[in-house]
């Protein structure tokens, strides 16, 4: 995906890409953002790019930057994301500060919502303010679209088939 | 020597993480790296997508399953960060699609929507 | 009742603003919602400041959810004082936009543009009031997200791209943030940040803490332009409409600051940053980098606007050094700067919206002899550039005086020499906008103009009075940024 | 456009199974995965599968897009509407235990009308950029 400079077939990639994230997610049981990826990832994102590359273009320049300084970051920022990750708990057991601190939600949830996708009730209720931030993001990526790329005519001239 | 040695272990037995990583470096390198706008919103999403992993892999726990609740299953995976990352893939399509619409203006402005070709063009003016 | 209430009325009148005014859509009636919604905030946050002063801290819980399973407000005097700031510089905005958006914005746009900006506001009042890490991500997004479409308005083409750049380097900090966040979690459980920092020092290994650390002071620095990472904020500033100049410059920058402080001083805790990391050289050099390297870079700008943006990236140099420096005549001054200097590019960017609003361009050879046709617009320009300088008698002063204090106290005479020697610079391109306004003949285009309407003059002189004012009487600027300064050395709230 | 009999026939068959999971979807979310954001993306995704099929003039007739630009921010009135209700029950923002006669009660309904308001915002949202690009001539 990097080196390819056909943009169709990047997209095109980053679309399965999406659809094997949403199964690895999956399996890492969450269904909900396994659900949220495949239709925003793999079918919104996806349409939205190659709706962009119909309206621009669909081949890459080649490119003409020294590489160094990318790869300089990129490998500055590995290192001490491994250096950082390698120290926390190991994957999978049910030991860690994340799965002990705090009170348990799965135990809260039906008692006081009664809602059984406990995954349902954070979102919109205990943390119900992060969707309602979450929702105002979505507002303004609308709005700012909307700003950017109305047309100040009527509307139908440009017709896409 | 024996700190490295340890060091590398550690790495070793966060092996769920690599992938974290690895998408991560990836993204940011195409990010920084290529002139092409739509390439760099790409590289973008892939980066995202890299902190959804980091996230989602340190709620699961081996023999859990997803967090509804089920008279069967007594062990759940943490729900908390499925909602953030739910949140957090909300907030990149919709980065993404700002990204885009201001892609397409600078193609209708610049008719290019290469980096080197849109400061070459500024600086001619 | 109503007094419990304030702190999510903070956050949630402006978004009700913002959704109204998405739905009215009519041009006057959007600017008239938007003025009574920007004149109401700093009511609420004088009165969120006069509580916290009478009973201490104050936590609100969002849905009556208690903070480790929830989402908690906390408000204390340094998120009291930055929201005041924020919303201060809102109000005054507002009455000055209509003509300002009038001319530059399509009309079918206007509406919109309000929503967005009110918009901005909600999720930069959001950063400063949340004592949630993934909230302040949330609408550190929102904030982030309209700023880039306000910027792209700008009528010049460059606005597009300068957004597009800020837009990638904006989500790369954000995602930045989110990584340390989630590292926090990791290590901690929990999201909320008094919490965090109560469970941090008991945490078992460090280096998650650590690459944590990293990673979020990264993001939050990508966010408040920390040279070498400003590359995105002169292009922005320059070719964004008036409105959004003046509304980013005087408080997006200030507010990621704020996280940047509140991150360092409350979560990690001053004693982990500074006395065990090499964080405080770090950061020295980096500012005085800024200050010399950007102020120098200004200096030879032709245009205007671009001008005081790179000065803009020096200033954040100011603040930022005094944070380094970590004790409480440092800090102190790092939050003056931070307030004075709001006021000021406030000021100076409201004089030149009033210029752009006359003359329709903002490079030096467009506005020569401006200061004759335009004397009380351009009179109030220099009072806020005698302030940038830092003359006696002016707000500027005050925080340059903390600064060198603090370096002298911590027995860095050279630091103290570099501050006085960089104003130097200062005098230098603010010495360039003076002669240019006044000792020039003006064109035939500019001496057919005439002074700006008094709906902008009145905005203009009212901030380029205060930063006199605050430099006279600096109770509330220093008095208050003392107090918040004791409150971040102090750690956990 | 003459050609496209077969794709047009499967679209009429198969939009309205698609809205029908759509709510599916969005009101299952108590139980199962999903919720108003999935259920907004798929129901926005028929109204643009029928823009590509029917073309993007009849899609505005079936959903103008004065109105889609309206439901933008009712959307999100909806959920802080409800939060500034929280507020008249006495309580704090978005605190749904007022709402009907015991809590539990007060916070299924606080999340139904919670994710109802996501559902207008995101389906809303998703068609009026789908328009916006569509709508852009090619350069």
């Amino acid at each position: 995906m990097v080196r390819v400079r056909n943009l169709f077939a990047v997209v095109v990639l980053s679309g399965i890409y999406s659809f094997l994230m949403a199964s690895v997610l999956l399996v890492l049981d969450a269904v909900d953002v396994a659900l949220t990826e495949a239709s925003v990832g793999a079918g919104v994102g996806t349409v939205l790019l190659l709706g962009t590359l119909y309206l621009t273009k669909t081949e890459e320049a080649r490119p003409v930057h020294s590489i160094l300084l990318p790869l300089f970051v990129a490998v500055g920022t590995a290192a001490v994301l491994i250096w950082g990750v390698s120290a926390t708990p190991p994957f999978g057991i049910a030991d860690t500060p994340v799965q002990l601190a705090g009170p348990d939600y799965i135990h809260r949830s039906l008692a006081e919502t009664g809602i059984a996708n406990v995954v349902s009730s954070v979102l919109a209720s205990y943390r119900g303010f992060d969707t309602l931030g979450e929702t105002t993001v979505i507002f303004t990526a609308g709005i700012a679209v909307l700003m950017l790329l109305k047309h100040a005519a009527p509307p139908g001239s440009g017709r896409k088939d | 020597m024996s700190d490295l040695i340890a060091l590398v272990g550690d790495v070793v037995a966060h092996y769920n993480q690599w992938i974290t990583v690895f998408l991560m470096v990836s993204g940011l390198y195409i990010v920084i790296a290529r002139g092409n706008m739509v390439k760099k919103l790409v590289g973008l999403s892939l980066f995202q997508t890299s902190v959804y992993l980091l996230y989602i892999s340190a709620g699961k726990i081996l023999s859990g399953t997803a967090p509804i609740i089920d008279p069967h299953f007594t062990v759940y995976s943490h729900p908390l960060p499925h909602v953030l990352i739910l949140t957090a893939i909300v907030v990149g399509i919709a980065t993404l699609a700002v990204g885009l619409a201001l892609v397409v203006r600078i193609n209708e402005a610049y008719g290019t929507i290469e980096e080197d070709e849109i400061f070459k063009r500024d600086d001619d003016r | 009742m109503i007094g419990e209430q304030l702190p999510a009325l903070q956050v949630v009148v402006p978004l009700l603003g913002a959704l109204l005014v998405a739905l009215i859509r009519r041009p006057t009636a959007a600017w008239l919602v938007t003025v009574v919604v920007s004149l109401a905030m700093p009511v609420i946050s004088a009165l969120l400041l006069l509580r916290v002063l009478n009973q201490g801290v104050i936590s609100y819980h969002l849905g009556g959810w208690d903070p480790s399973i929830g989402i908690e407000y906390r408000v204390d005097i340094v998120n009291a004082l930055i929201l005041l700031l924020v919303s201060s510089v809102a109000a005054v905005i507002a009455p000055f936009a209509r003509l300002s958006v009038l001319s530059e914005i399509p009309e079918d746009r206007i509406g919109w543009f309000y929503a967005m900006y009110l918009v901005s506001l909600a999720g930069l009042l959001g950063i400063a009031i949340t004592g949630d890490a993934f909230n302040a991500f949330v609408f550190l997004e929102i904030s982030s997200l309209s700023s880039y479409v306000l910027i792209a308005m700008g009528r010049d083409r460059r606005a597009l791209v300068a957004a597009y750049q800020y837009l990638i380097m904006g989500t790369i900090g954000a995602s930045f943030y989110v990584i340390g966040v989630g590292l926090l979690y990791i290590m901690t459980g929990t999201l909320n940040l008094n919490l965090i920092a109560e469970r941090i020092g008991a945490v078992e290994s460090l280096r998650p803490v650590l690459a944590a650390l990293a990673f979020i002071i990264v993001g939050i620095s990508l966010k408040l332009a920390l040279f070498p990472l400003h590359v995105w904020l002169p292009n922005a500033y320059a070719y964004a409409p008036s409105v959004a100049t003046i509304f980013l410059a005087a408080t997006a920058t200030k507010v990621a600051i704020y996280l940047f402080a509140r991150f360092i001083f409350s979560v990690f805790g001053a004693g982990f940053v500074f006395a065990d990391l090499p964080v405080t050289p770090i950061l020295v050099a980096l500012s005085v980098a800024a200050i010399f390297g950007a102020s120098t870079v200004a200096v030879f700008q032709s245009d205007v606007k671009r001008m005081f943006a790179y000065s803009s990236v020096g200033q954040v140099g100011y603040i930022t050094l005094g944070l380094a420096l970590a004790t409480t005549t440092g800090v102190t001054g790092g939050l003056v700067h931070l307030l004075n200097h709001a006021m000021i590019k406030a000021t100076i960017f409201m004089g030149l919206g009033a210029v752009f609003f006359r003359v329709g361009r903002i490079e030096f050879q467009d506005i020569a002899g401006i200061g004759r046709r335009m004397p009380i617009t351009m009179s109030a320009v220099a009072v806020a550039c005698l302030s940038l300088i830092g003359v006696p008698g002016t707000a500027g002063f005050v925080s340059k005086w903390y600064l060198v204090v603090a370096s002298l106290e911590v027995g860095w005479w050279w630091l103290a020499f570099l501050i006085v020697l960089s104003t130097m610079i200062t005098v230098v391109y603010v010495g360039r906008l003076i002669e240019c306004a006044w000792f020039r003949e003006p064109s035939r285009e500019v001496a057919a103009i005439e002074e700006a309407p008094t709906e902008m003059l009145a905005p203009i002189c009212l901030l380029a009075a205060a930063t006199v004012y605050f430099g006279i009487d600096t109770g509330l600027t220093a008095g208050m940024a003392e107090r918040a300064a004791n409150a971040l050395l102090s750690g956990l709230r | 456009m003459r050609l496209d009999v077969i794709l047009r026939v499967v679209t009429k068959l198969i939009l309205p199974f698609v809205l029908v999971f759509a709510i599916y979807v969005q009101f299952h979310g108590d139980y199962g995965p999903g919720g108003g954001f999935q259920a907004g993306v798929i129901a926005g995704a028929t109204i643009i599968l029928y823009a590509l099929i029917y073309g993007l003039a009849s899609a505005r007739r079936l959903v103008p897009a004065a109105l889609v630009e309206a439901m933008i921010p009712l959307g999100v009135l909806v959920y802080a509407g409800v939060g500034v209700v929280g507020w008249l029950t006495g309580a704090n923002f978005l605190d749904y235990s007022h709402l009907a006669h015991d809590p539990v009660h007060g916070q299924e309904w606080g999340v139904f009308l919670v994710e109802a308001g996501v559902f207008i915002t995101v389906s809303a949202t998703m068609v009026a950029i789908f328009y916006a690009f569509a709508g852009r001539g090619r350069r």
